[in-house]
């Protein structure tokens, strides 16, 4: 059993390293793709982290002119009331009078004396503060704020940044196309597999043949090709996986010293173990698509 | 040991390379099959190990009829057969010694009985001091010779040789044939297809003479023609 | 000589098909590197453009204390002379009394009562307009920003977006990182196609071997196998190359209908014959290396 | 036509193929190379078409010293000679036809030509009905037959043939015989390594004995040992 083994060893080693540059190219194309792969899968990552940061921090400002009735605000009441029964966009709500207004705009510039003065209660609006439901989207957000901007006595409604649409689009353009390329590049993979072990047992069909002859099983012979192939994908993964750690790290770590520090990117990083999740899995992957390359190449040329 | 029984087996090309052909070969006996070029020869041998299956007939090798024997079932029968084909079928990267050994290898011999065995049967073939050569090192005789050497490392209980002496000179398949009569005393059946009348006409072995895949000859202590 | 060429190109098609996994590789793993190459040059001047555009409509606005002196004015004027003397930042420069700067802000605000009756010459600060010359960094310009700013009586240095500073990293950092992969994947794309000859010449090696041995020249059994290479590179090129302008096509069109209008991404474009120059580029670069691959592997296997 | 001066040929592996063999070979003539397997008879064949250079001696062929041939003059030279193989030498993936045809084909000649002489030259080794057959779909002597026909298709001048009768049965190979010498009769220069004593025997033709590398006897009208 144990020279079995060193044979299956031996045999993989000596094919892998004969059939080199093919072996070489179909490593660079499994590591390419599966890097892709883990890239498209990061950057999506990426995408709804910043999404969701910059959602959370949303807060929908109604500003309502200071000569506003109360009955006039018991339609933004009423309104927003009924919004929260729903549920769907709405999450809760307050108001902030005009003494409160002043209040929150004297500690947002606390530091410059010209803006204090510039606000007091007679320039300065009360508010509605309108939570959002945390699921709830930019669109949702932007009809609720289209809806208000419609009752009487509004000032402005300041509404999510277009920002968030313009990333949610992106996300989608970009991760749709990263996808398809990487997917491509993995049959590309699988197809470098398939041929470097088809490749490998053309070059060797005669010893094929002549093994056949003399009696060795199936199995004997499709052995080390199959591991070949394993060995293949595993490397692409390894390779691949490492290389998006990398990436990541310097993405991450170019978040908070290269980028001037108000950029706005903050949160446009995969956190915690979801790098080395997608790592982890792409080197999965590398092996699986060795494993099937190699298994459906192994099984020509070996009808006795 | 073997038997054919109405054999007829016609190639993709229209050919008939055998009809109904039947015979049997006894443990420990010695056959020449002999016959013009493109008689059938070559394609009789392949039938025995299963390379080929006839289209009409039975083959039965070691007591089985192996033409319906299912595939997983056709390595052990080969590990009982010894062949010498016509074309030698060495392994161009393999030296030597590999080569003799990777018969050995392939069907799980330990180490120890391959570094035994394969000097051994080196000797026996005469090409001790060539171990390490690669085949296209060799002559064309001495690559026959390796061809003999792995078929029979092995000690098969047959031995099927396809021209072994082809590429030899007088000398040198004198010795092959002593060689093949020497393991064929010792219990080992041998099935010889072969172009060479002196060496039929000096052993007088069982001859059988095919002309166009058909049987028109089967005698004992026979010679060439 | 017309049997030869039909000799090449039938010896070439009989072995592009015979090897056709292995080619088809080949040629997916050039288009894919193709694909990548011209897209990082796309990005490259998609920055680019977006970057010129927003730095063009860039202006420096200097606002002054309204009880600032004129002695303390003066020293502005002869801090920005002497600065548009030098030429390097400040190509030229303007006072905005408080009167304009209320007439700027009632203009600006034309639909608002409310911010009209916010901006009065009480409130509203005088400032300089300080427009850069076309060629300075957003660096030059912050520097600039910094030297204002220490100056007495400033209110405020309204400085270029840090949108800029972070779209020269963001252009820096996606630009190395995929030119790399890209030149990895090319790599692997000469690698595949050289072992594609390869392959396809040792596959053949005892026919080269007849060839030589019945007389053939060099040069007539290199031939196919040359073109051959060439017409993989090329094939992968031309993908490559299509894949490019409809990508390009499809985000040029998504910049307009897909992103919402004011997304600040208008300008990420790349504009008029750049994207054909750039595909036709990667058809070049394609045949360029099929030739480079086939012309070495052809060059083994054939020592007389 | 040939003449073989002094030439050592030492493989890598240390063995001396050849030692100090000398002889010339007359337009026309018709010579058998003899002796025991791994004498050297391939290696001297192998000299005369440059696919081995001597370490000494020198080698011409129609007029000219082949050992210091540029490498662009080879295909030139390879063109005057037809070379029948120990092993044949046919491509798997091609006809019996499309192999003849290839040997024309690759030295540029046109397509009339072609389909002129190759069926010619079928007839003439008796495989015209086998043309579109592939080499494995023939027998051992059916190849050998092949390997002849491309090697004279060409007409050339000087035919290197390596053991043409080997596998052919005694019937078949008397055919080849008489075709080769019906070759040589209209001029072409003959050198054939053999081991089939009957066939020198009856040609009564040179023969060139080698042992070991030496040549031990060059003999006019002569007889296989
Ligand atoms: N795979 C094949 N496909 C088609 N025809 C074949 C095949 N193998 C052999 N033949 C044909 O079958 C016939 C018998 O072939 P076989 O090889 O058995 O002859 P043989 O007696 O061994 O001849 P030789 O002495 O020349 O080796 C021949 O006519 C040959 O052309
Ligand atoms: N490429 C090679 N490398 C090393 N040794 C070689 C090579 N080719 C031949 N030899 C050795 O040179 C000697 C002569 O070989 P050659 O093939 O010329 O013999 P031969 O007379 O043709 O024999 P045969 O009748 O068996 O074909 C042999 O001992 C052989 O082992
Ligand atoms: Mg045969
Ligand atoms: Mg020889």
């Amino acid at each position: 059993m144990f020279s079995r083994i060193t044979y299956v060893f031996r045999e993989m080693w000596a094919s892998l390293s004969r059939n080199l540059t093919l072996t070489v190219a179909a490593v660079i194309t499994a590591t390419v793709s599966l890097f892709l792969s883990g890239l498209t899968l990061l950057i999506q990552e990426g995408f709804d982290n910043q999404l969701s940061a910059w959602t959370k921090g949303v807060r929908l400002l109604v500003y309502v002119d200071n000569d506003a009735t109360p009955e006039q605000l018991k339609v933004f009441t009423d309104a927003l009331t009924q919004a929260k029964a729903e549920g769907t966009v709405v999450k809760d709500f307050n108001y902030c009078d005009v003494a409160c207004s002043v209040d929150v705009a004297h500690k947002l510039y606390a530091g410059d004396p010209t803006a204090i003065e510039l606000y007091n209660d007679k320039t300065t609006p009360s508010f509605f503060r309108v939570i959002p439901v945390n699921q709830s989207s930019a669109t949702q957000l932007n009809q609720l704020a289209e809806r208000l901007h419609g009752l009487p006595k509004v000032n402005a409604v300041v509404s999510p940044d277009q920002m968030i649409t313009t990333l949610s689009v992106l996300k989608g353009f970009v991760g749709v196309r990263s996808l398809i390329m990487s997917i491509v590049l993995l049959l590309a993979a699988v197809l470098l597999i398939w041929n470097a072990i088809r490749t490998a047992m053309f070059a060797r069909r005669r010893e094929i043949e002549v093994m056949k002859l003399v009696g060795a099983t199936n199995w004997f012979i499709r052995l080390p090709f199959m591991l070949e192939g394993l060995v293949t994908g595993l490397i692409g993964g390894l390779i691949g996986g490492g290389a998006l750690l990398a990436v990541n790290q310097d993405w991450t770590d170019g978040i908070t010293t290269r980028f001037p520090a108000n950029s706005g990117l903050a949160a446009f990083v995969a956190t915690g173990s979801t790098p080395w999740s997608i790592a982890l899995a792409m080197v999965a992957l590398g092996a699986l698509v060795g494993a099937i390359g190699s298994a459906t190449a192994a099984g020509r040329f070996l009808d006795v | 040991m073997i038997r054919i029984e109405n054999v007829t087996k016609t190639y993709s090309t229209d050919v008939t390379a055998l009809r109904d052909a039947s015979f049997e070969v006894n443990k420990a006996e010695f056959v020449f099959l002999v016959g013009p070029s493109g008689s059938g020869k070559s394609t009789l041998l392949r039938l025995m190990s299963r390379q080929e299956r006839p289209e009409k007939g039975g083959v039965w090798v070691a007591g089985r009829n192996i033409v319906e024997m299912p595939n997983n079932k056709i390595p052990e029968l080969r590990r009982k057969i010894g062949n010498i084909f016509q074309d030698y079928k060495l392994l161009l990267n393999k030296t030597v010694f590999e080569n003799v050994a990777f018969a050995l290898e392939v069907i799980g011999k330990p180490k120890q009985v391959i570094r035994q065995q394969v000097p051994q049967v080196l000797e026996i073939v005469g090409l001790e001091d060539k171990a390490d050569r690669f085949p296209h090192q060799l002559s064309g005789g001495e690559q026959q010779r390796v061809s003999i050497a792995r078929a029979f490392v092995n000690r098969p209980l047959i031995l099927l040789a396809d021209e072994p002496t082809g590429n030899l000179d007088p000398g040198t398949g004198e010795g092959i044939m002593r060689l093949l009569d020497r393991i064929n005393t010792t219990g080992t059946t041998v099935v010889m297809a072969t172009h060479d009348q002196r060496i039929v006409n000096q052993m007088r072995k069982r001859v059988i003479q095919l002309d166009r895949g058909v049987i028109v000859r089967d005698q004992h202590r026979g010679v060439y023609d």
